[in-house]
């Protein structure tokens, strides 16, 4: 009843951040968010503490008809504290990101801004609360809607604003599939709610409607070819928001993934082998876009998308794992994948909080004009080279164990597996190896060109550290990062046990014990290698004071006049890899010839983009094609009387024909 | 009797507010017959499905519209005391009396029970718009009103044969003089062609009215030129008025045979309100207009939701009283917005956020409620609709409607945002822009807030009245 | 441990023996076999110059690689003792901490602002990125084979898995390794240390602004790699559980029989064409694969 | 007797699509009123004198007499006297026309019942398709003002279809013609501009 009381208290509390005097808005919104955050993490920590399987909390009572009754069981519980570690670490970086908008923005602005803040996290909260269908779809639009209206921050712009639109069109797109899905399943098992899915697919055929689902999901989490939306909305957003969106919000898609997969009865062979087949081309293609990006954004965004496909990697070998009843396969594809939610959600908000802040001090977000960085500002610099390092799954940072656990959970499946399933599993692992060595060219490229070398343009040369307001954030995460990544059993245990106890995998617990084992052999190979870097450094220290040590320009071979536009550029820096890369990627080239008859050419500026072929082949051209037809049907307005006459004339001669042909 | 003392008294307010040639008794005239009217319905309340004056019942479908209706009243009157603020005496008082005899008809038409009394109103209420219509006197006022009076007409006489149709099917020349519950007893053994012709002559004619294909064109021109809370009412309360007709004689022939080919036309011509409307609106280039447009959407998705059948009906209602919410509120606006940048031209509206921040806020949530997206209310019946969809394996239509819908909100919301945050396209037409005042919205935000809360709680008297209203329609 | 101690052992003389092989292979008389450990202690005794671009990575990047390289040494056992940190999966560990090492090398590279630099980060990162899956389809195989997931476990039970075709599946596992090795330790065909023109360098062109400490533990780092995948190759070859001592010298025999290898090849075979590089490195994923179908064969599951 | 009179009316309908002189339209509805007139008196002898007077008065006065007359002070004070603006030449408006007859006989014939005269029917049928075709096919809004006084005759004859059994609906269908007149007074009140089409300034 408190509970209820409480939560319900914070919805309406939230409505005050318009009546907010301007300089308090943003603390009103950062105490209702702390509150919230300790009420709900509160919740999930009472659950996973306990020992009952779910925790309810009706928001209205049930005389009122609401169906709005929050259900938590550990699934639920693990995303809520995921969801909100990063919506508040968010929240204490927006002050530094927002305040130079604070002059050019109305009070309103802001107040619409805080207020979506506030209900995204609200949605996202109950998005994995709620089990009944209508108000899922409910929570489920107000989240796309809130963060739509997030992304228009800075709608002063008509792109972003162009983007935002889309963004808020595609989402309303995939709710459709999902809407359409649990209607299916209202027909058949008259009612509408995660709960019947059960009822349903004992009955039915499980894969089409776990088509229609995913398909739904899918679109929120940003699978190819359903990530249309994401590599332009992150950029779009203001850092904080898209830190947010692509940390916890796709996530969400993931979560409706796996609450749909839970309650599967038959056809998981075949699932398991569409998701891992989906995630893997996901994977390797998202990076591989990555690496074409010059935005740092844009970048950021594609590899959001691979990361996705790890962790839907992680959950096909799950879902294949429980087809071919091999516990130890489902325990670790699901305990790697939802590990790997919680890390990405930490180093990608971290990543995207970071090119925040390279953008507030160099005003861009385009690789090609940033360089040298790390000499103004050194902690920003270090703190995206943790996120890189952890970004590309090596250790000892988190990103390394949760892929350990997926590669894990292959290798162990693969000793006395049949010939499809080794082909699978090997498939998988070539996939999982290329996205790592991928992400390693991707990230050594952004990190190296944004951060070192010298700087490439005068917005570089003249940035400035951001304040300790924007950093402090980052560091939180970056300790939470490391946390993980050096005493991973702590965190892997609870994972196994809402996994094993989600998905109802009798526990194996030969391989859990086994695995946390590991992770411990691990966390002290991880301490061995501080202790040994940590003894080499200080000696090195100790080494070069004792000899002389100079500075001098770098090595030019020969060269002396060496300028800054010399370096190797983003662009050049894939150049090779782009040559492999063609067939699946594309690079538009802008530029014109030199004509014959030009004795003296003039200036000329040769402009590339890599562009997304999947997005224009699959949004742009059929959505063309159709406003075109639609726009040449509406010429019906012609302003003459006869004509809409006309119409009626020709509607009831419609009907008879039709009446007459049988066809109505 | 009471009907009868609510006419003549309204008529008599009307007639008065021409003949006094005062704003102020205008003004008290108008206030008075907002209380009258609100008076009758709380009166309607208490004597549900109950007759009175043979020709009127107060059947749950009539008093949910007329207490649309009533909600409605004041904000009306309110903006209209504002609209017309600026305008000589003679037009003042010429347009409140039009405002109240529009408002009487209307009322009348929700309550009648019997086709041709219906009838006639509906035919009263287009010779009292007409006169609101033609307000601002202009040349494009002029043509609006001609055509709106033109074309109902001819919808008019069109209905007339479908109800003579209802005559001819049976032998007693007081068919249609029939009540419709006492009609539903010898509906049963009527030929099917008959019912068929006359269900078609009604929805083509009625369709003026209610703004639905094929005879939408004339109500969207009169929406772009007739005062914004005439408009308001127009596209809320009058279509409302255009759907009871077709409604009612739906529900008539769902009994019989003809019901899969009511249900059938009636898909047909909301897919194909669907399909212009978002023709249109991916090519508007007028604000008001736009907002017609989505009025003809909406109507699309009425005449689908009612050949949906099942959960369709419900949604069907429940769309229309929330539509009747929304809209009016966001052409509320329009007065406003008009007073702000002086142009409903989208190219040359602009920076709305920045120049009228409380009248921003209506036009997004607004233009959120009216697209159907949670928590608007009228995702709901949206909703429903499908489920009556996917329940009788409608997948054509489905799908169809989905895509035109996701066309829909593509327009409106572009054009929308860019209005409230984006500069004008072209600067050079962008005029010095009017102060108004943000309380003027507050009514607005009321029926916004209406809509917002049936998306989380239906209140169990409404659900009740829908259901009342549907009741006798075979599922 | 043991196998800690002799591959540091190995390592002092491994890459000398390869100088050697190649000097003697040209006709000459070459230096002697501990060369490069004396040209290391050369490199501590002098002083050290940076890059006015450069920064802190530049600085740290060459410790990383060494502790990397030191880290992965704590994974490979000898004979049947277990390595010192052994752990189900801990080649995935040993892939990824070599990767680490390479992280830093390639952006301490880019640390210095040179286009050369530039360049062969760019060539090192491609490469390696390729060369990944190649190493995982192998132990995958390997895992799938034995069973097991761990070094030390695999290669105890490589042998006894009682399967009479192992020797092809070892030959092929070594074959495969030689090249993971060359490409990783910047070996010809993929690489020429002994190249002088930066345009065609990788490796040798990353640690140009090196000197002083910082290159010796480059070097370091570098030979142990060596006596790393030495050690591995031995552990394909030499089935666990002989005689220890036996074990001892069948394990330099091996390392020195790499070395030569390395040198033969560096001597006779012409490096590649820049471009020419993916695809042969690819190929080698490709062998990896025909290696797995034929341990799908040899475990009966293609039937 | 009453036959030759609507044979007469049918004829009225199909001189319309021929004619191409406003006058004539005029000359025509007025026709059609008197028609009309003698048409009811044959055919409501059943009811009750007082409506049937009712009736007969108001086709004679209004019908006959009164909108011809005004139809005729607007075509004068514009001065337009021929259709030029035909949407399409008057040549196809006839075969139209004839076609329609065809169908509205068909029709009728479909529409048998016992309750109502088929003749009436198939005429009525024929006006309204008549009055619905000469919108369609003119451009004039005078053109499109006498479509709908056709439209409305089609309405009467219905209702006089039905025969005496329901003199209500005839009433009622007399409404339209305040309709009618709040059309012409259009023109006077407002000031509209019969010989023009400039009526489409409103369209997108």
């Amino acid at each position: 009843m408190l509970n209820s009381v409480l939560f319900l208290a914070i919805l309406f509390l939230s409505l005050l951040v318009f009546f907010i005097p301007g300089k308090f808005k943003y603390h009103f919104t950062l105490v209702l968010l702390l509150c919230g955050v300790v009420l709900t993490s509160v919740w999930s920590g009472m659950l996973l503490a306990g020992d009952d399987q779910v925790l309810e909390i009706p928001l209205f009572a049930p005389s009122a008809g609401s169906t709005f009754i929050l259900t938590i069981d550990r699934l639920a519980a693990f995303f809520i504290i995921v969801v909100n570690i990063t919506v508040l670490v968010g929240f204490l970086y927006a002050r530094g990101y927002l305040a130079p908008y604070l002059k050019s923005k109305n009070a309103l602005r802001f107040s619409i801004h805080y207020f979506s803040y506030l209900w995204l996290w609200l949605s996202m909260l109950m998005v994995v609360m709620i089990r009944d269908g209508l108000s899922f779809l409910i929570v489920w639009e107000i989240m796309a809607l809130s963060s739509f209206f997030l992304v228009i921050f800075d709608a002063e712009e008509r792109s972003i604003l162009k983007t935002g639109i889309s963004y808020l069109i595609q989402m309303h797109a995939g709710m459709f599939f999902i809407l359409i899905a649990f209607l299916i399943v209202e027909k058949t098992t008259g009612r509408m709610s995660f709960d019947a899915l059960g009822e349903y697919f004992t009955g039915n055929r499980n894969l089409p409607l776990f088509l229609l689902f995913f398909t739904g999901f899918a679109i929120k989490a940003g699978f190819i070819p359903l990530h249309t939306w994401l590599p332009e909305a992150h950029p779009a957003a203001p850092s904080h928001v898209s830190g947010v969106m692509s940390g916890v919000m796709i996530k969400m898609g993931i979560y409706g993934i796996l609450r749909v997969i839970v309650s599967m009865q038959s056809d998981l062979l075949v699932t398991g082998i569409i998701i891992l087949v989906i995630s893997l081309i996901s994977g390797v293609l998202g990076v591989m876009m990555a690496i074409m990006q010059k935005d740092l954004k844009r970048l950021l965004a594609y590899s959001t998308i691979e990361n996705v496909g790890i962790i839907g990697a992680g959950i096909g070998l799950g879902v294949t794992g429980m087809a071919l009843d091999s516990p130890a396969l489902a325990l670790l594809g699901f305990s790697g994948s939802l590990l790997h939610v919680l890390n990405h959600s930490l180093f990608k908000s971290l990543l995207f909080f970071n090119a925040g802040s390279v953008y507030q001090a160099t005003h861009t977000r385009n690789l090609e004009q940033m360089g040298g960085l790390m000499k103004n500002m050194p902690s920003t610099a270090l703190l995206f080279l943790a996120g890189s390092l952890a970004i590309c799954g090596l250790p000892p940072f988190n990103g390394f164990i949760s892929e350990y656990l997926i590669y894990m959970g292959m290798f162990q499946s693969l000793s006395g597996a049949t010939l499809y399933h080794s082909i699978v599993v090997l498939g998988s692992v070539v996939g999982l190896s290329l996205i790592g060595g991928l992400a390693i060219f991707c990230f050594t490229r952004a990190f190296g060109v944004a951060f070192l070398g010298a700087p490439r343009s005068d917005k570089a040369l003249h940035a400035r550290e951001v304040s300790a307001g924007m950093t402090i954030p980052q560091y939180i995460t970056v300790a939470l990062i490391l946390l993980i990544g050096l005493a991973s059993p702590l965190v892997v245990k609870p994972v196994f046990e809402i996994v094993t106890r989600t998905f109802a995998i009798d526990d194996p617990v030969m391989v859990s014990g086994a695995f946390t084992a590991n992770l411990a052999q691990i966390s002290i190979m991880g301490g061995v290698f501080v202790v040994v870097l940590a003894g080499l450094l200080v000696y090195r220290r100790h080494h070069l004071s004792r000899r002389q040590v100079d500075t001098g320009p770098t090595w030019g071979c020969g060269y002396t006049a060496g300028t800054a536009r010399q370096q190797y550029t983003a662009t050049s820096f894939a150049y090779n890899y782009n040559h492999i890369a063609k067939p699946v990627l594309q690079t538009a080239k802008e530029m014109d010839e030199i004509k014959e008859e030009e004795i003296f050419p003039r200036r000329r500026s040769f402009i590339s983009h890599s562009d997304d072929i999947i997005k224009k082949a699959l949004i742009d051209r059929p959505l063309d094609w159709l406003a075109g037809i639609l726009k040449r049907i509406a010429v019906m307005q012609t302003g003459q009387i006869q004509h809409y006459i006309l119409y009626a004339f020709i509607f009831m001669l419609l009907v008879l024909l039709l009446s007459i042909l049988k066809i109505i | 009797m009471a009907i009868l003392l609510f006419f003549v008294i309204s008529v008599l307010l009307s007639i008065s507010a021409v003949l006094f040639r005062n704003r102020t008794v205008t003004r008290i005239i108008t206030l008075a017959f907002a209380l009258v009217l609100i008076l009758f319905t709380v009166y309607s309340w208490t004597r549900l499905n109950q007759t009175d004056l043979t020709y009127f019942t107060y059947d749950s479908t009539g008093v949910l519209l007329l207490t649309v209706l009533a909600i409605l009243t004041l904000p009306t009157v309110y903006h209209g005391f504002i609209y017309t603020s600026g305008d000589t005496d003679k037009r003042y008082n010429i347009y409140h009396a039009g405002l109240i005899a529009l408002m009487t008809f209307m009322a009348g038409a929700y309550l009648a029970n019997t086709m041709t009394v219906l009838w006639i109103f509906v035919e009263a209420t287009t010779l009292a718009v007409a006169v609101l219509i033609y307000h601002d006197r202009t040349e494009m006022s002029l043509e609006a009103t001609w055509k709106y009076v033109f074309i109902c007409s001819t919808g008019i006489a069109l209905a007339y044969l479908g109800i003579l149709f209802l005559g001819f099917i049976y032998g007693r020349g007081d068919a249609p003089n029939l009540s419709f519950s006492s009609f539903s007893l010898i509906i049963s053994n009527a030929s099917p062609l008959y019912l068929k012709i006359s269900f078609i002559f009604v929805l083509v004619g009625f369709s003026t009215k209610m703004g639905l294909f094929p005879m939408h064109t004339v109500t969207i021109d009169a929406h772009s030129v007739a005062p914004p809370p005439v408009s308001a009412l127009i596209s809320t309360t009058l279509m409302n008025v255009g759907f009871l007709a077709i409604f009612r004689v739906y529900k008539l022939f769902a009994s019989t045979s003809v019901l899969p080919f009511m249900n059938h036309v009636l898909m047909l011509a909301g897919l194909l309100s669907l399909l212009i409307s978002a023709g249109y609106m991916l090519k508007a280039k007028h604000l008001k207009r736009m907002l017609a447009y989505s009025s003809l959407e909406n109507m699309g998705l009425v005449a689908i939701a009612l050949g949906a059948g099942g959960a369709g009906y419900y949604a069907a209602l429940l769309l229309i009283v929330m539509h009747s919410f929304a809209k009016s509120s966001l052409f509320y606006q329009m007065g406003q917005l008009s007073r702000v940048l002086h142009t409903f031209k989208l190219d040359d509206c602009g920076r709305y956020m920045k120049l009228y921040p409380a009248g921003a806020m209506v036009l997004l949530t607004g233009m959120i409620c009216i697209l159907a997206i949670p928590p608007s209310g009228l995702f709901i019946s949206e909703l429903m609709i499908f489920r009556g969809l996917v329940a009788n394996g409608q997948w054509f239509v489905l799908i169809a409607s989905v895509i035109l819908l996701s066309f829909v909100i593509y327009a409106m919301s572009t054009r929308i945002m860019h209005i409230t945050f984006s500069d004008p396209r072209d600067e050079s037409k962008v005029q010095q822009p009017g102060a108004v005042n943000p309380v003027e919205t507050v009514s607005q935000f009321m029926l916004l807030a209406i809509v917002i809360l049936l998306c989380f709680y239906q209140p169990p008297f409404l659900v009740e009245m829908i259901n009342q209203g549907i009741a006798i329609i075979p599922r | 441990m043991a196998g800690f101690i002799l591959i540091v052992i190995a390592a002092f003389f491994v890459p000398g023996m390869i100088l050697r092989t190649k000097s003697i292979a040209s006709g000459r008389k070459g230096p002697g076999l501990f060369q490069p450990v004396k040209d290391i202690i050369v490199l501590l005794k002098k002083g050290s110059v940076f890059s006015t671009t450069t920064g802190l990575i530049f600085q740290i990047a060459p410790a990383v690689t060494l502790a990397t390289v030191i880290c992965a040494m704590l994974l490979l056992p000898f004979a049947e003792q277990k390595a010192l940190l052994p752990f189900e999966g801990d080649f995935v560990l040993f892939a990824y901490l070599l990767a680490l090492g390479k992280f830093f090398t390639i952006i301490a590279a880019l640390d210095t602002g040179s286009s050369f630099e530039g360049m062969g980060a760019s060539r090192e990162a491609l490469f390696s990125m390729l060369v990944e899956p190649a190493f995982f389809i192998l132990l995958a195989t390997f895992a799938m084979f034995t069973g097991y997931t761990s070094f030390s476990v695999i290669f105890n039970h490589f042998f006894v898995t009682g399967n009479d075709y192992v020797m092809i599946y070892s030959i092929i596992g070594v074959y495969l390794f030689i090249q993971i090795a060359m490409v990783e330790t910047s070996r010809l065909p993929v690489d020429d240390p002994k190249t002088h023109l930066e345009l065609t360098m990788i490796h040798e062109v990353m640690i140009l602004d090196y000197s002083g400490f910082d290159k010796a533990l480059i070097h370091i780092g570098t030979y142990l790699k060596f006596a790393l995948y030495g050690s591995l190759i031995y552990n394909l070859i030499v089935p666990a559980g002989w005689n220890i001592f036996l074990q001892a010298g069948l394990f330099f025999a091996v390392q020195g029989f790499f070395a030569v290898v390395i040198g033969l090849t560096e001597s006779f075979r012409a490096r590649n064409k820049m471009n020419k590089n993916p695809k042969f490195i690819l190929t080698l994923s490709a062998i990896a694969w025909i290696a797995f179908t034929v341990i799908l064969i040899l475990t009966d599951k293609l039937a | 007797m009453v036959n030759y009179l609507i044979v007469l009316f049918a004829i009225t309908l199909m001189y319309f699509s021929s004619a191409d002189r406003l006058i004539t339209y005029v000359k025509l509805i007025a026709m059609q009123g008197l028609l009309l007139c003698g048409i009811a008196i044959f055919e409501l002898k059943e009811v009750n004198t007082a409506n049937l007077l009712f009736i007969v008065a108001e086709t004679l006065i209004f019908k006959t007499i009164l909108l011809p007359y005004l139809l005729n002070r607007i075509i004068r004070r514009s001065g337009v006297t021929k259709v030029h603006r035909l949407a399409m030449p008057g040549f196809y408006l006839l075969i139209f026309s004839i076609f329609g007859l065809l169908i509205s006989v068909i029709l009728a014939n479909i529409l048998v019942n016992p309750f109502i005269n088929t003749i009436y029917l198939a005429i009525a049928l024929f006006t309204l398709v008549t009055g619905l075709l000469l919108i369609v096919t003119h451009k004039l809004i005078i053109s499109h003002l006498i479509g709908f006084l056709i439209i409305e005759n089609a309405v009467f004859m219905f209702s006089l279809a039905a025969g005496n059994e329901m003199p209500m609906l005839i009433n009622v269908g007399i409404l339209l013609d305040i309709f009618v007149g709040v059309l012409i007074l259009g023109f006077f009140g407002l000031r509209l501009k019969p010989h023009t089409n400039e009526l489409a300034m409103l369209k997108d």
